[in-house]
């Protein structure tokens, strides 16, 4: 317990290393992927120990004196609280760390999580001129994130909030050679960033009422009422913020889905178990700061039941089968700050706990289609990521689909997969604390969820092999509603040939040296590459992950065995049975959603484009995700950079200009005027001087 | 002896009468013996000072002394100035000497 | 002589050998310059580690006569506010010297007087007594209008007038203070009129500053030194003068000679004068306000890259003001370490710029376009400066405004709020630069720059060390500079 | 009335004539030699001011050198027809003179000059108000060698150089015109 720091070190470690010293080696590939696996593994392992340590403990206190007083008491230890990290005055910053539970269960998933990702990155980014700095990069996200669940000090907490800000901005951007990428690498870390002024704001409101960022000192404050109310709940709505901006809540989930740009093992990183669980893990982490408001803890319920469902509902629309993710993660995440809104610590925890699993595989297995369609729709200027330019990937990429189908269902919440148990404790909860809208709005998005799924399932997997005459269609044809299919192409394409397309044109930078021999292979007329699964160092983690995405929840299934209510809960342990009724109404609305995509989507009984055209404006707003987008695009334009022009126009022409050019140009030109006063005629100038003294002669005289 | 402000007032004409002659003057060497008389009404009334306020230490003698060793240098080199100067252009009239004016 | 005289005396030698030494001999002069630069950076290092914040006050104390007949003397001393000081700027000056190799027109002249130049700005760090103070004070500020008039660009003569025009106004205010300073102390009680610092804020002398006088006096000193730390709205010569001057210049100018008038408001303002800081410190709070979000705004609307650093200068000395305005300790700590902070990145910062400008003939942001792709090391240098002025923990700055707006909320809430948005901004218009310059699709047109040079490596990689050092482990900076802050905000009666 | 000060007056009225006539005189020659008068006259003043030694080295420098000096320079610098010597302006300048007169007969009038006898005896540790006496050569030259020694011989150095400045400013000039 007392090495827990040695998980973030570890990985940071391996950052320097690589950035030091592999790169200038001429392995510097290899040798950076393996030091940071390494270093990842390491993390890992510090995990076991921590673990088992703690559950020793756990055991060890239970037996003597009884479940209740085990969790608060001797499961948290805390680290380096004695020595200040700095001091400035009377007040010490310390660099507390804190092993609990929670930051036990955390580590566990991060080092996990992020060890199958990196191994899983080895393929993915093979032949990456930049490989060896992915792997870097990669490391000092996984520390920052260890180091963020690990902080118990809200000062140090912010430090590596930031810290994964900025890994998101390298990885998001890691690709900086489109200008798109690096578009949505800044406004990943902008968004963030504005929240994390509430966050800093909030923070620091604490600080003065306690004179310290120690976590467990501000909370025991609360508890004992030495903060006064409005200061817990104004702090308590500006430390959201931060959860908002970083855990893509309503309205700052814009960076979200452009967080699409970097690379897919990326996306699996920060959308399952880094970045985005760093906001929800803030909310479980400061519960006692929002448990102590109920203003706060209201505001936090609004925020999650709006996103919930409000990104479930952009997700039924959207073609990259990445921003289909991306909206589900955004709308999970929903549920999970809804359910530690309402006061389900446990099922919000218990759901981000089940979800980092589900969703990462679901983005690695996203990553392997798009990784195998890439060569396949190469020059056709479709994106890879397009769901209506797949199709039929089921028997070329088993593996892939079958994992992908374990994700969805257990995304889906179907028994007795690990999304059931979650969200099932979510809607429980939120009936159990009588919060009748958001448990509304979780069963309707747990339907939309479901459907969206497996629209997505349907589209990419089953079906035509539509990416057979991708190259048939215009690239910008329009508003497509629905996927095209083989007899309706050649009304799309008209008269232009499929055979016309030239391979190797507009290859991406990055990818040049891998695909270009790829694409000669396959350039011979009339024959393209074709999809096919992708090579185990990919498929072995899909595999791994399948396990736990589709039983981690059984550490949480209520009444039966709960090790996880025992062990992560806020208060008392309330031991709720499995309300049957909740259960099956979730299972069957879920059934439902299924049901519905299926009867669209593969044997489409009812056409999504006759409801499409229904209601062509809904349709519309949810496509161009009730533009948002744009509406902050004009903030941008027209505010910020107004106020910006304004200032820097200010400078210019009013101060500059005015204040310090003017008196400048006025003495000039009064030195222009007053050199006709030297005449050269030396009387002039005696008498003035005469003047002179007469004038201070009479001063002398009658001011004596 | 007269009272000292009488001996001060002397010196006070005598100093603006040769005010007067250095701004009424046109010619170099009129405003120089204007000047040799301001400064002579100077050291008068060093003098006075030193036999009137300070008896003991008669200090106002000795910057008399200065301020006459001083009024011949002045002069010396004045008068050479204005030498050189009529050697150049044929006049000692201060008022074509404006030369370095704006 | 001690450490600190020789801290001051190294450069000016080193000025006279090189104008001793042929003109012909570019790199004698040049390794002489590295080598007096690298040794003050050493005696610097002693300086800053030998200082013993336990003890606190000045230390390193060295005296000689001057003027004695006006109560001049030559007094030496650092306390924990002016030795991180000290050792900004030998590091800023060996960095400067390094990135100056390239310096071909009148390397001679250029060298001697950079190093004139820094004696001077040790002298005002180091001396105890007021005048010596100004002196040297003097002699920092006016070899700038030299370096900048013959090896600028885009304006030079311009900028170097309004930079001296403004400064000598500054310095002329300032004056005025120090003689009223000086004749207060000497119309009140005989014997006692001394130009002496540590005289002037003993507590017995410091009765002897009314209430009046001080209110009177204080405006002028802070105002007067407040120019020089480019204190909104004194500021415009100094986006101007940064872009006008040549790399090390800008260097030097930024990150040391703006700090010597926050020093100088601390030291003499703040310091002598509690009682007019407290009547005037609200206003000038509110200047410093200004001129970080509207420095900010301004720098999101600029084009070349020097004039965004400028401007960003603005913005981060406005920190400095509103820290020291704050009147509290940690506000106060703060601003002496975001001066150290600051200093070290915009040096990096204008290091860089001169890199690449010298290259490209241009500094326009819109023009380039993926230079991360053939200049990685350029641009990760570039980003290290750029988040640390961003604020990113793991570096300096971040410290040093945590601590700032720490000390803002305890004093004036809404104003910390502003800061904070500033601060959002600030990220907004660094990252907007990256993105704009080093990302996006390569433009062949500049296929030919090269990446740093090995000098600049080394200049840059020492600044890039020095600010994630001081970032992630400040412990040694904060208990230094909270020995010294702590005496000030005792006489203002501030929040401890 | 004693007869020093009515000696003094009458000296003084024909000093402040001579003086007047040093001014107004519409000849050059006159005026210098008006002017060697008055300064002689003022010698006499000196002499019935007790400094005796100064008397004697303001005729000998006035009377002796400056008036060679002046002739020479008048007769060097003989104007080709007659000028004319006196400013239009010459009123303004009386009226100038006239007011910084009253301005040195108020000050000299109205300042206590027993209270600053008093205090310059007081500071020089001295009786106040001693009685003047005759100052000889001897005790100057002592007092010029000892206590202003330096000032001596800076103001012969000064001399000197204005010796030479003299010498080199008057030369005929070589270069051609």
């Amino acid at each position: 317990m007392e090495y827990a720091w040695l998980a973030p070190v570890l990985c940071a470690g391996a950052f320097f290393f690589n950035v030091i010293i592999s790169r200038q080696t001429p392995w510097k590939h290899r040798l950076s992927a393996l030091v940071s696996i390494a270093a990842i593994l390491g993390a890992f392992g510090v995990f076991l120990v921590v673990f088992s340590d703690a559950l020793a403990n756990l055991l060890g206190t239970a037996a003597a004196h009884g479940a209740a007083a085990a969790v608060d008491d001797r499961s948290r230890h805390l680290l380096f609280d004695d020595e200040p990290w700095f001091q400035v005055g009377r007040y010490a910053f310390q660099a507390t760390l804190v092993v609990d539970w929670l930051s036990v269960m955390m580590l566990g998933v991060v080092s996990f999580l992020s060890a199958l990702i990196q191994v899983y990155s080895i393929g993915y980014m093979r032949g990456d001129n930049r490989f060896w700095w992915f792997f870097s990069v990669m490391s000092l996200f996984s520390a920052a994130m260890l180091g963020l669940v690990l902080a118990g000090n809200f000062l140090l907490l912010y430090v590596f909030w930031e810290l994964v800000g900025l890994c998101s901005f390298l990885l998001i951007g890691f690709w900086y050679q489109e200008r798109d990428n690096a578009e949505a690498a800044k406004k990943a870390f902008v968004t963030t960033r504005i929240g994390d002024v509430g966050l800093f704001i909030g923070l620091a409101l604490l600080f003065l009422q306690t004179g310290t960022f120690q976590m467990n000192e501000i909370f025991d404050a609360i508890a004992a009422g030495r903060i006064e109310p409005w200061v817990v709940t104004t702090a308590g709505i500006l430390v959201f913020l931060g959860a908002v901006g970083k855990s893509g809540q309503f309205p700052l989930h814009v960076w979200l889905p452009d967080a699409m740009a970097g690379p897919t093992p990326v996306s699996a990183l920060i959308h399952s178990a880094t970045m985005v669980a760093a906001g929800v893990y803030l909310v479980g982490r400061a519960f006692p700061l929002f448990a102590a408001s109920d203003v706060a803890m209201g505001f936090i319920a609004t925020i999650g039941t709006i996103t919930a469902i409000f990104a479930a509902t952009i997700a039924l629309t959207q073609r990259d089968i990445k921003k289909i993710l991306a909206y589900s993660t955004i709308s999970q995440l929903g549920y999970m700050i809804m359910a530690l809104g309402v006061g389900a610590y446990t099922a919000g925890l218990f759901h981000m706990f089940t979800h980092a699993f589900f969703k990462a595989l679901l983005f690695l297995c996203a990553g392997s289609v798009i990784h195998s369609m890439e060569p396949v729709l190469h020059g056709t200027g479709k994106s890879p990521n397009d769901v209506f330019w797949m199709g039929g990937l089921r028997r070329r990429m088993p593996v892939t689909f079958w994992t992908f189908v374990i994700a969805s269902v257990s995304l889906a919440g179907i028994f007795p997969l690990s999304g059931f148990w979650s969200k099932d404790a979510i809607l429980a909860g939120a009936l159990a604390e009588g919060a009748w809208v958001p448990f509304i709005v979780g069963v309707v998005t747990a339907f939309l969820t479901a459907f969206y799924m497996f629209r997505a399932i349907y589209l990419t997997f089953f079906g035509e092999e539509r990416w057979r005459f991708a190259a048939a269609v215009p690239p910008h044809a329009g508003l497509l509603v629905v996927a095209p299919t083989a007899a309706s192409v050649p009304a799309a394409a008209g008269a232009m040939d499929v055979q016309t397309r030239r391979p190797g044109e507009d290859v991406p930078a990055h990818l040049e040296p891998e695909v270009r021999p790829a694409l000669e292979e396959h350039a011979v007329p009339g024959h393209h590459a074709e999809p096919h699964e992708s090579p185990w160092v990919m498929a072995l983690p899909l595999v791994i992950i399948a396990i736990p995405a589709a039983i981690a929840g059984w550490i949480g299934i209520p009444g039966l065995f709960d090790p996880f209510a025992e062990a992560i809960r806020f208060g008392p342990a309330h031991e709720e049975a499995l309300s049957p009724v909740v259960a099956s109404v979730s299972v069957l609305v879920a059934l439902a959603g299924i049901g519905l995509a299926t009867v669209m989507y593969w044997r489409p009984i009812i056409r999504p484009d006759a409801i499409a055209d229904s209601v062509p404006g809904a349709y519309r707003t949810l496509y161009n995700k009730y533009y948002f987008d744009e509406a902050y695009q004009w903030l941008i334009n027209r505010v910020v950079l107004a106020l910006a022009a304004l200032a820097a126009t200010i400078d210019r022409k009013v101060i500059n200009n005015g204040i310090v050019d003017t008196p400048a140009g006025l003495t000039g030109a009064a030195g222009e005027r007053l050199r006709y006063l030297e005449t050269g005629r030396v009387y002039q100038y005696a008498f003035a001087f005469i003047v002179g003294i007469v004038l201070i002669g009479l001063i002398i005289v009658l001011f004596p | 002896m007269v009272p000292l402000e009488h001996v001060l007032v002397f010196s006070a004409i005598l100093f603006s009468i040769g005010l007067y002659g250095v701004m009424a003057r046109r010619s170099a060497v009129l405003i120089l013996i204007a000047i040799e008389l301001m400064l002579n009404a100077v050291a008068v009334n060093l003098v006075a000072f030193a036999a009137y306020v300070d008896p003991q230490q008669f200090s106002g003698m000795v910057f008399a002394v200065f301020v006459i060793t001083i009024a011949a240098a002045e002069l010396g080199l004045g008068l050479a100035i204005v030498l050189r100067v009529y050697r150049m252009r044929t006049s000692v009239n201060v008022d074509d000497l404006d030369m370095m004016r704006w | 002589m001690g450490y600190l005289s020789w801290i001051i005396a190294a450069p000016f030698i080193a000025a006279l050998t090189i104008m001793a030494l042929p003109r012909r001999w570019a790199w004698s002069i040049r390794l002489v310059a590295a080598a007096a630069s690298g040794i003050t950076l050493v005696l610097s290092l002693f300086v800053f580690f030998g200082y013993d914040w336990r003890a606190g006050g000045f230390q390193f104390v060295e005296s000689y006569e001057w003027i004695p007949a006006l109560g001049i003397r030559l007094r030496l001393g650092v306390d924990g506010i002016s030795a991180p000081m000290v050792l900004l700027t030998g590091i800023v000056i060996f960095t400067g010297s390094l990135i100056s190799f390239k310096i071909r027109d009148r390397t001679k002249e250029y060298y001697a007087l950079l190093l004139v130049l820094v004696s001077g700005v040790f002298g005002v760090f180091e001396s105890l007594d007021v005048f010596f103070l100004f002196f040297a004070y003097e002699i920092a500020v006016l070899p700038m209008y030299l370096l900048i008039a013959v090896w600028g660009s885009t304006r030079k003569e311009y900028a170097a007038m309004k930079l001296t025009v403004m400064l000598v106004a500054g310095s002329v205010l300032v004056w005025i203070g120090i003689l009223a300073l000086y004749v207060q102390t000497g119309a009140s009680q005989a014997g006692i009129s001394s130009f002496d610092i540590e005289a002037l804020t003993n507590p017995r002398v410091q009765q002897l500053f009314p209430r009046t006088f001080q209110l009177v006096f204080f405006p002028l000193l802070f105002i007067g030194f407040g120019v020089l730390a480019a204190m909104w709205p004194f500021h415009t010569w100094s986006p101007d003068g940064h872009v006008a001057a040549p790399t090390a210049v800008s260097m030097l100018h930024a990150g040391v000679l703006m700090k010597l008038g926050a020093y100088g408001c601390i030291r003499l303002a703040v310091g002598v004068l509690p009682e007019g800081a407290q009547a005037w410190a609200p206003l000038f709070l509110a200047f410093g306000a200004v001129a970080s979000l509207y420095g900010a705004f301004s720098a999101m609307a600029q084009r070349d890259l020097k004039f965004v650093i400028g401007y960003s200068s603005v913005s981060h000395m406005g920190y400095v003001i509103i820290g020291i305005c704050t009147l509290s300790l940690v506000g106060l700590s703060g601003a002496v370490f975001q001066m150290f902070a600051h200093g070290i990145m915009t040096a990096l910062f204008f290091a860089l710029v001169g890199a690449i400008y010298d290259q490209a003939h241009t500094r326009e942001i819109g023009i380039f376009s993926g230079l991360a792709r053939t200049l990685p090391w350029f641009v990760g240098f570039f980003a290290i400066a750029g988040l640390a002025s961003l604020g990113l923990p793991g570096l300096a700055g971040f410290i040093a405004e945590l601590l700032i707006f720490l000390g803002t909320f305890q004093t004036y809430p809404l104003v910390g709020v502003l800061a904070v948005v500033a601060v959002a901004v600030t990220a907004t218009y660094i990252l907007r630069l990256m993105a704009r310059a080093f990302f996006g699709p390569f433009n062949p047109r500049w296929s030919g720059l090269h990446d740093v040079l090995p000098n600049e490596w080394v200049a840059a990689a020492i600044l890039v060390v020095t600010l994630i050092a001081a970032g992630v482990y400040p412990a040694p900076f904060l208990s230094m500079i909270d020995s010294s802050s702590a005496p000030i905000i005792e006489r203002v009666g501030g929040v401890r | 009335m004693e007869l020093g000060a009515i000696l003094f007056y009458v000296v003084a009225s024909a000093t402040v004539v001579s003086a007047l006539g040093v001014v107004v005189t519409r000849s050059v020659v006159y005026s210098a030699l008006l002017l060697v008068l008055s300064l002689m006259l003022t010698g006499l003043v000196y002499l019935l001011l007790l400094a005796d030694f100064l008397a004697l080295v303001q005729i000998l420098i006035y009377g002796g050198t400056v008036s060679v000096l002046l002739l020479f320079a008048l007769m060097l610098t003989r104007p080709e027809q007659k000028p004319v010597l006196t400013h239009k302006g010459w009123p303004l300048a009386a009226l100038g003179a006239v007011v910084v007169l009253v301005l040195l007969i108020y000050q000299a009038v109205s300042t206590d000059w027993a209270r600053t006898a008093t205090a310059v005896s007081a500071a020089a540790g001295a009786r106040a108000g001693a009685v003047a006496s005759r100052i000889g050569p001897g005790e100057l030259g002592a007092a010029l060698f000892t206590t202003w020694a330096v000032p001596f011989e800076i103001a012969s150095l000064v001399l000197l150089v204005a010796l030479m400045g003299a010498l080199v400013i008057a030369r005929a000039s070589e270069e051609p015109r």
